[in-house]
């Protein structure tokens, strides 16, 4: 491998070293027989030249510090992805875009759903401040948005967007233990469907544990996660908007 | 003991209190005027009613539920409770049993008021002696095995599942854990009941149950000796069950309960009335039980900046420890919270940051002060977080903290790992003995950034206590005054849970303890 | 999977979860890219639910910080492990080990051979002192111990195992970067059989990054990691001995 | 400006300095009488001579050891080569070319001193002033570009490969790195020889040679155009080629050179009058060229207690001042070197390194000291070893230390990875801005755990130092008074490359450069 190949291998200090450093933690007592094990699951995920360089005991359980050589590679001309980044445009921009395109403010509403109370992310995308240096929605004059905020029940949600005739729904979602956010996640796609409404809106879904690849699996039109700012966010909708109408 | 690093003005500190004071005291006024739901739920729970009925309702619930919808709650469930037991002679727990089948206790004729006293004595008496046992017990054990050095090093487990939580926290004990706490499932805080038996499922954390409470407390009994430390066990007194909480944790040996005269207001949205009532008894079972609660100003920096509201978290310790000893609570039992949640990028921010912690602890120098790790500015970063951590764990044993919440290098990506929790005892260890030190080593310049910054919060503090004490807490809340949350004073989940007590309300837990906790000040009875 | 299974896997907080936390450096940029090759690399490893948890640019390379949910799980009826610490004997059982079963003083050569000038950890075998509460090497009455320091060339070592009539040679190497110590531990043992010395001597390697597998791989009789003590090394160089003289 | 947190009694101090003195000056009378192989390379080498024969020996060593070998090197390979330039009229370079095809410069007839003198004259007036430049290239950027706030970022490069080091390299320095060190290969300081061109084969380092020097400079000076500092670049001026690579440093213009009078003989067992010359002769280069020294106690720890030992530290700190002084070196170019070397599991250990650190810094109140992180503690545990790197970094912050190694969370397992390097300044970074300001705030006890370990020190380094001052220096060496390694005072590498000075020796380089440097007490000449 040389610096310019398109096939890439984790790096250290040479070319194609494959260096990996990963820890876990074994269901049994720390040993010989453990360390072992861990080596073995270390050869099974690929790796060569497995040095297990921190073995410790944690009272039946052991916690395990390796180093390796990754055998795996990624080939960077088989990826292809859109740098949602670059293509969002500004404040300003989003508002002339929504302006000339729709031709009214588009609606949306937000809210943390299911048991979720973590508000930060949503008012970071929605409240007048915004987030990052980036104004929050509800500064857009071209733009109507309401934030339920918090343990808004998925039918609360819904309600609301018929009531306010929305274009889109905002969830954001952040407690993700034990997978709480794909049972809410999908149950919220559910009903929209149940209730026809899934194709009328447009539907978002944020989180520090969220992208695109997962929004989409679960039926979402677009996921966002962390760093995402407003106009990321508002780009999305009014050119999806934008398209759904043309 | 307490350093004195700072030269603080303690006529500006004493105005502070005596302004807390005059703020909890208006609000008492009213919680004086109340009952709910829930504190009848826990009387009904220390008469020893227990279980469920075919459809999983706690039978505590079945039975307030009926006196409520009957319209009978303003005289208190205890009452009606004891006019069954003497009615049909049967216990309280049979009697709940067939409320369950049908049976409607509001109708039941009244009995002798002299007889219905008797019963409400003598389960009374029953119940506060269990929770006096186990305060002997708890007394007899710490003196025994002893405690931690301190900080002492308080850890969570939170995997949902009770008995995986028994083996992460028996793990943790191990390690150097004085303290573990069993985070409740997200949604638990506003169920208006509490589950039963113990449980498996949880997100985010593990439901708090009676059940639950003991197999942690027996298992953690076992891990004490084994370590040869009084392992205490924390866990939520907070949300819409608040007082039945303090009560099943009074009865397992609980020995910390997070509770928080404000916290269910501002981050889960409960009505006002509810939380203050609720409090106030939840506190008074505590403070009966030798119980240290944990008050949660910690969480007020999550939303607000650090650096701008750092005044609002002391002020609120002021209002906490008054509506704590308002409740009977003592100094010692009054672990008052702050946080270490300064943008890690600000200039000097550590100096910010022992002014703040050694300034609350100057002012409660019996407290045993709670300290939060940095949470809000953790990232995916973990070997980052490891070591902002580190610096809290250093600010911690400098201004000698009692409770140290442990932070954890994965704080931003999941509730900890096994051995997410082991590290962040061994960073704790080393720091906190490597410098233990220190503290007696030092001191603080008197024209310093630190005793500045001290000073500029102790007098934003008494000018923003004023203007409460002026406006009163409720409106203060419902402005925006903490956290930068705005709650309306009526609005807010379990508001109609409120009910206002009779002339002929009767509270014989409520009573008994006042008597014996020397509470005078706030009368237990409403008048209409 | 539960508590008492011999098939175990990483453990977070639930049994059989799986977690497994790593990191590793990319070479390229970070950006939307890098971040699917990141998740790329970290499935083929075997991980499932991918997370990454941060991501950071290194100018023209990136840092990424992932948990998931290993696939792999070991069997541990399948391992078969000697742990050597439990058999150690101590000072004074190897001593009268040796006076029984060999009769006379065991004769052995120490160095950090080729360009290695890390001496702590064969001084911790070696020296009198010991290390970690065992005595060292020089103070067993049975044992006639040349410890010949650092930078020793291999022909060196050889020469002096010849001169003093040793039954065993003693090699640390401690740096390992670019495998430096393959390169050396493979002359050792080329040269030990050119001159017809590898079947008359007991050959030890020991070392940070040293184990028992790497040691047999090279031809050596045995390797000591991290922990290791006088103890150990004694034990088994008077058992093998002892072996061989049977 | 350094802070005054400890109260030393400078009584001691000047006491202790006027013994180092003492040790010094004997030590210089006889490293006055000789000169090594090494040297003459060095004059060599700045006569112009470069490259390799075919057998890929660099001219510097084939003509050096034809005149040792013709036992002639007692007048000094200036005079040969310079006296050759005039017999064959040739320059330096080509007659270093003829020598390898078979010329043998001590066989030529001995040519007009005074214009043998003259030649001599012109090529080390070329030389000194390409050195001059290039320290006045460096006065400059550093001007224009100014540095880090200190103390100064300083990480390894150690691939192997320079052009990786490179990549390395410029990756630190956008990442907050103020200096570069490229950490040599394994083997080379034995090496009686500079190999030569661009390598990308080392271990555990990076051949040192003028080609690699000059690759790094390059990209150092772009990248600190684009980050706006001026990047220092590091490398060994250590081992049996010592002053040659102060030659090609000061060419290249390197601005720190690792260089311990010391280091060579304890840690790679070279010959003392070998390794006492070649530094005397090295160190007047670095001082002419500008460049800071640092110096290796640190490594002291990696072999002794650092407990026990830390006064061994700073005598040898002293001592390494007084020869850098003797040979011209200005106190800012006397980069002295100490560790945070103690047992993380010590009690109150931070206590302890902040007393060594804050007393080595109040005695050497100039000196650019170089702080080193733990390493011999350090283990697989690259989450433990992060935390302990941030304790080293605060006690750096705090004790004003100059020049901060950075500690490396994987220091127990490889030479840096990229990531390990960014992790690491990113822990300083934080760290040190989150503290900055805290050495300004505080003060320490006067009779504290601090202070009286302070004291400690200093009463140990006098007595030791005394000690020393009897037996002399090398005995003290061959006793094993430092770092727990005896050296002989007759043994050791390189021995054979020591030569007696003949009455007639000529060296111009070092004739002008004390000259210019003002040394006096020490004549470059030897008397037989
Ligand atoms: C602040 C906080 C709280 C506050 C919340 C206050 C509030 N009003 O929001 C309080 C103290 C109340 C709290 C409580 C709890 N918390 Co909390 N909390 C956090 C904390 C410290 C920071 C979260 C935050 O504010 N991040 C800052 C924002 C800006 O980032 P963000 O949410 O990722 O948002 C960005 C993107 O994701 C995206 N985004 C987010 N939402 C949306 C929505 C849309 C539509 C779009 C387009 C984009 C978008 O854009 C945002 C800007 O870039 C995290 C730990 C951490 N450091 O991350 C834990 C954390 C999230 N909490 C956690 C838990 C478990 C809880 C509790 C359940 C604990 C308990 N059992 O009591 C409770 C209950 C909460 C509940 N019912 O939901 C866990 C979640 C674990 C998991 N992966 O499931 C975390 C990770 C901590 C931990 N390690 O245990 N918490
Ligand atoms: C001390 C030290 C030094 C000292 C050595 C002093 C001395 N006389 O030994 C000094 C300062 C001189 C030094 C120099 C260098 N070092 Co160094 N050094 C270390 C350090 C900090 C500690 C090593 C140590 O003493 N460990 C303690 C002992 C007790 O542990 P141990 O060696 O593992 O030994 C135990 C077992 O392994 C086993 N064992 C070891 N040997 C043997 C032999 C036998 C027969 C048996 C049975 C058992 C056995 O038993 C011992 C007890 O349990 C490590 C980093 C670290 N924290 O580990 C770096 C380290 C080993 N050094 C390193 C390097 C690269 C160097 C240099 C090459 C750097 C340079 N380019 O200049 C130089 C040159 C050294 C050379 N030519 O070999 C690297 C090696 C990287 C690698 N994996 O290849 C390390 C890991 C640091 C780093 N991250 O860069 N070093
Ligand atoms: C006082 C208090 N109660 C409760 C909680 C936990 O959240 P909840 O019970 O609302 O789910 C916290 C959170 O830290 C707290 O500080
Ligand atoms: C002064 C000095 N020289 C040299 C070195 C490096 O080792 P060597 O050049 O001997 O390989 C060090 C090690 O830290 C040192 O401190």
């Amino acid at each position: 491998m040389n610096p310019n190949d398109k096939v890439i291998k984790p790096y250290g200090d040479s070319w194609g070293d494959g260096q990996v450093q990963l820890s876990f933690t074994l269901p049994i007592a720390a040993g010989p027989l453990a360390l072992e094990a861990a080596k073995r699951l270390a050869l099974q995920m690929g790796l060569e030249g497995v040095q297990v360089v921190n073995m410790k005991d944690l009272h039946g359980f052991s916690h395990f510090i390796l180093y390796g050589r990754s055998r795996h590679s990624v080939d960077l001309d088989q990826i292809s992805v859109v740098d949602a980044a670059d293509e969002a445009m500004s404040f300003e921009e989003v508002n002339a875009f929504i302006e000339e395109e729709i031709g009214r403010k588009i609606v949306v509403v937000g809210a943390c759903t299911g048991t979720d109370a973590h508000t930060v992310g949503l008012d970071a995308i929605m409240n007048m401040k915004g987030y990052g240096g980036d104004y929050g929605l509800e500064r857009y004059p071209m733009m109507e948005a309401h934030n339920l905020g918090s343990q808004v029940p998925n039918e609360v949600l819904l309600q609301k967007a018929v009531e306010v005739n929305a274009d889109a729904v905002l969830v954001s979602q952040v407690v993700t233990q034990k997978n709480v956010h794909i049972q809410n996640l999908t149950e919220l796609v559910e009903m929209a469907e149940a209730e026809d409404l899934r194709r009328k809106l447009i539907m978002v879904v944020g989180g520090p544990r969220i992208d695109q690849a997962l929004a989409t699996e679960l039926g979402f039109d677009a996921g966002f996660g962390p760093g995402s700012t407003a106009r990321h966010v508002s780009t999305f909708i009014a050119k999806e908007l934008a398209r759904k109408l043309s | 003991m307490v350093n004195h690093l700072l030269a603080l003005d303690m006529e500006k500190v004493e105005k502070a209190r005596q302004l807390a004071k005059s703020i909890a005291l208006k609000v008492q006024e009213d919680i004086n005027l109340h009952t709910t739901v829930s504190v009848e739920r826990t009387v009904a729970r220390l008469f020893g009613i227990d279980g469920t009925n075919h459809e999983d309702i706690p039978l505590a619930n079945v039975v307030v539920d009926q006196v409520y919808r009957a319209g009978c709650l303003d005289r208190g469930v205890a009452f009606w409770i004891a006019n069954a037991v003497v009615a049909l002679d049967k216990t309280p727990q049979q009697v709940a049993e067939e409320c369950s089948q049908g049976l409607r206790i509001c109708g039941l004729p009244m009995q002798d008021p002299h007889r219905v006293d008797q019963v409400m004595a003598t389960y009374t008496d029953e119940s506060l002696a269990v929770i006096a046992q186990q305060r002997q017990k708890r007394e007899a054990l710490k003196k025994r095995l002893g405690q931690g050095k301190g900080p002492l090093k308080y850890v969570i487990v939170a995997s949902g599942n009770i008995f995986a939580d028994v083996e992460q926290a028996k793990s943790a004990a191990r390690h150097g854990a004085d303290i573990i706490a069993v985070i409740r499932t997200t949604a638990q805080s506003l169920l208006d009941y509490v589950p039963y038996g113990t449980t498996t499922e949880g997100f985010g954390g593990t439901y708090a149950t009676q059940a639950n409470f003991k197999v942690m407390r027996q298992a953690l009994d076992e891990v004490s000796e084994e370590v040869g430390r009084y392992i205490m066990l924390v866990n939520y007194c907070s949300g819409l069950c608040m007082p039945e909480i303090a009560a099943m944790g009074a009865l397992e040996r609980l020995d910390m309960m997070l509770n928080d005269a404000m916290y269910g207001i501002l981050f889960r949205d409960i009505n006002m009335e509810r939380t203050f009532a609720d409090q106030y008894f939840s506190r008074m079972i505590n403070a009966y039980a030798g119980i240290i609660i944990n008050t949660g100003e910690d969480n007020y920096l999550t939303t607000a900046d650090a650096y701008e509201q750092a005044h609002t978290v002391l002020a609120s310790n002021f209002i906490n420890e008054q509506m704590g000893l308002v409740a009977g609570l003592q100094n010692w039992q009054l672990g008052l919270g702050h946080a270490f949640e300064l943008d890690p990028k600000m200039p000097n921010g550590f100096l910010y940051e022992l002014a703040t912690a050694q300034t609350i602890r100057q002012i409660f120098p019996e407290a045993p002060l709670k300290y939060m790790p940095p949470t809000k500015h953790m990232t995916g970063d973990i070997f980052m977080g490891h070591v902002q951590n580190a610096m809290f764990n250093l600010a911690s044993v400098l201004t000698g903290q009692s409770i140290h919440l442990l932070g954890m290098l994965t704080e931003a990506i999941h509730t900890p790992h096994l051995s997410d929790r082991i590290l962040s005892l061994e960073n704790a260890e080393y720091v906190m003995e490597n410098a233990r030190g220190l503290a007696a080593e030092i001191s603080f310049k008197p024209d310093g950034i630190i005793q500045k910054r001290s000073e500029a919060i102790v007098d934003q503090v008494v000018d923003f206590l004023q203007e409460i004490e002026a406006m009163g807490l409720k409106r203060a809340i419902s402005e925006g005054y903490f956290a930068d949350i705005r709650r309306p004073q009526e609005g807010g989940k379990g508001g109609d849970g409120v009910v206002r007590k009779g002339l002929d309300y009767r509270n014989p837990f409520m009573d008994r303890m006042q008597q014996e906790l020397g509470i005078t000040s706030t009368p237990g009875k409403g008048r209409s």
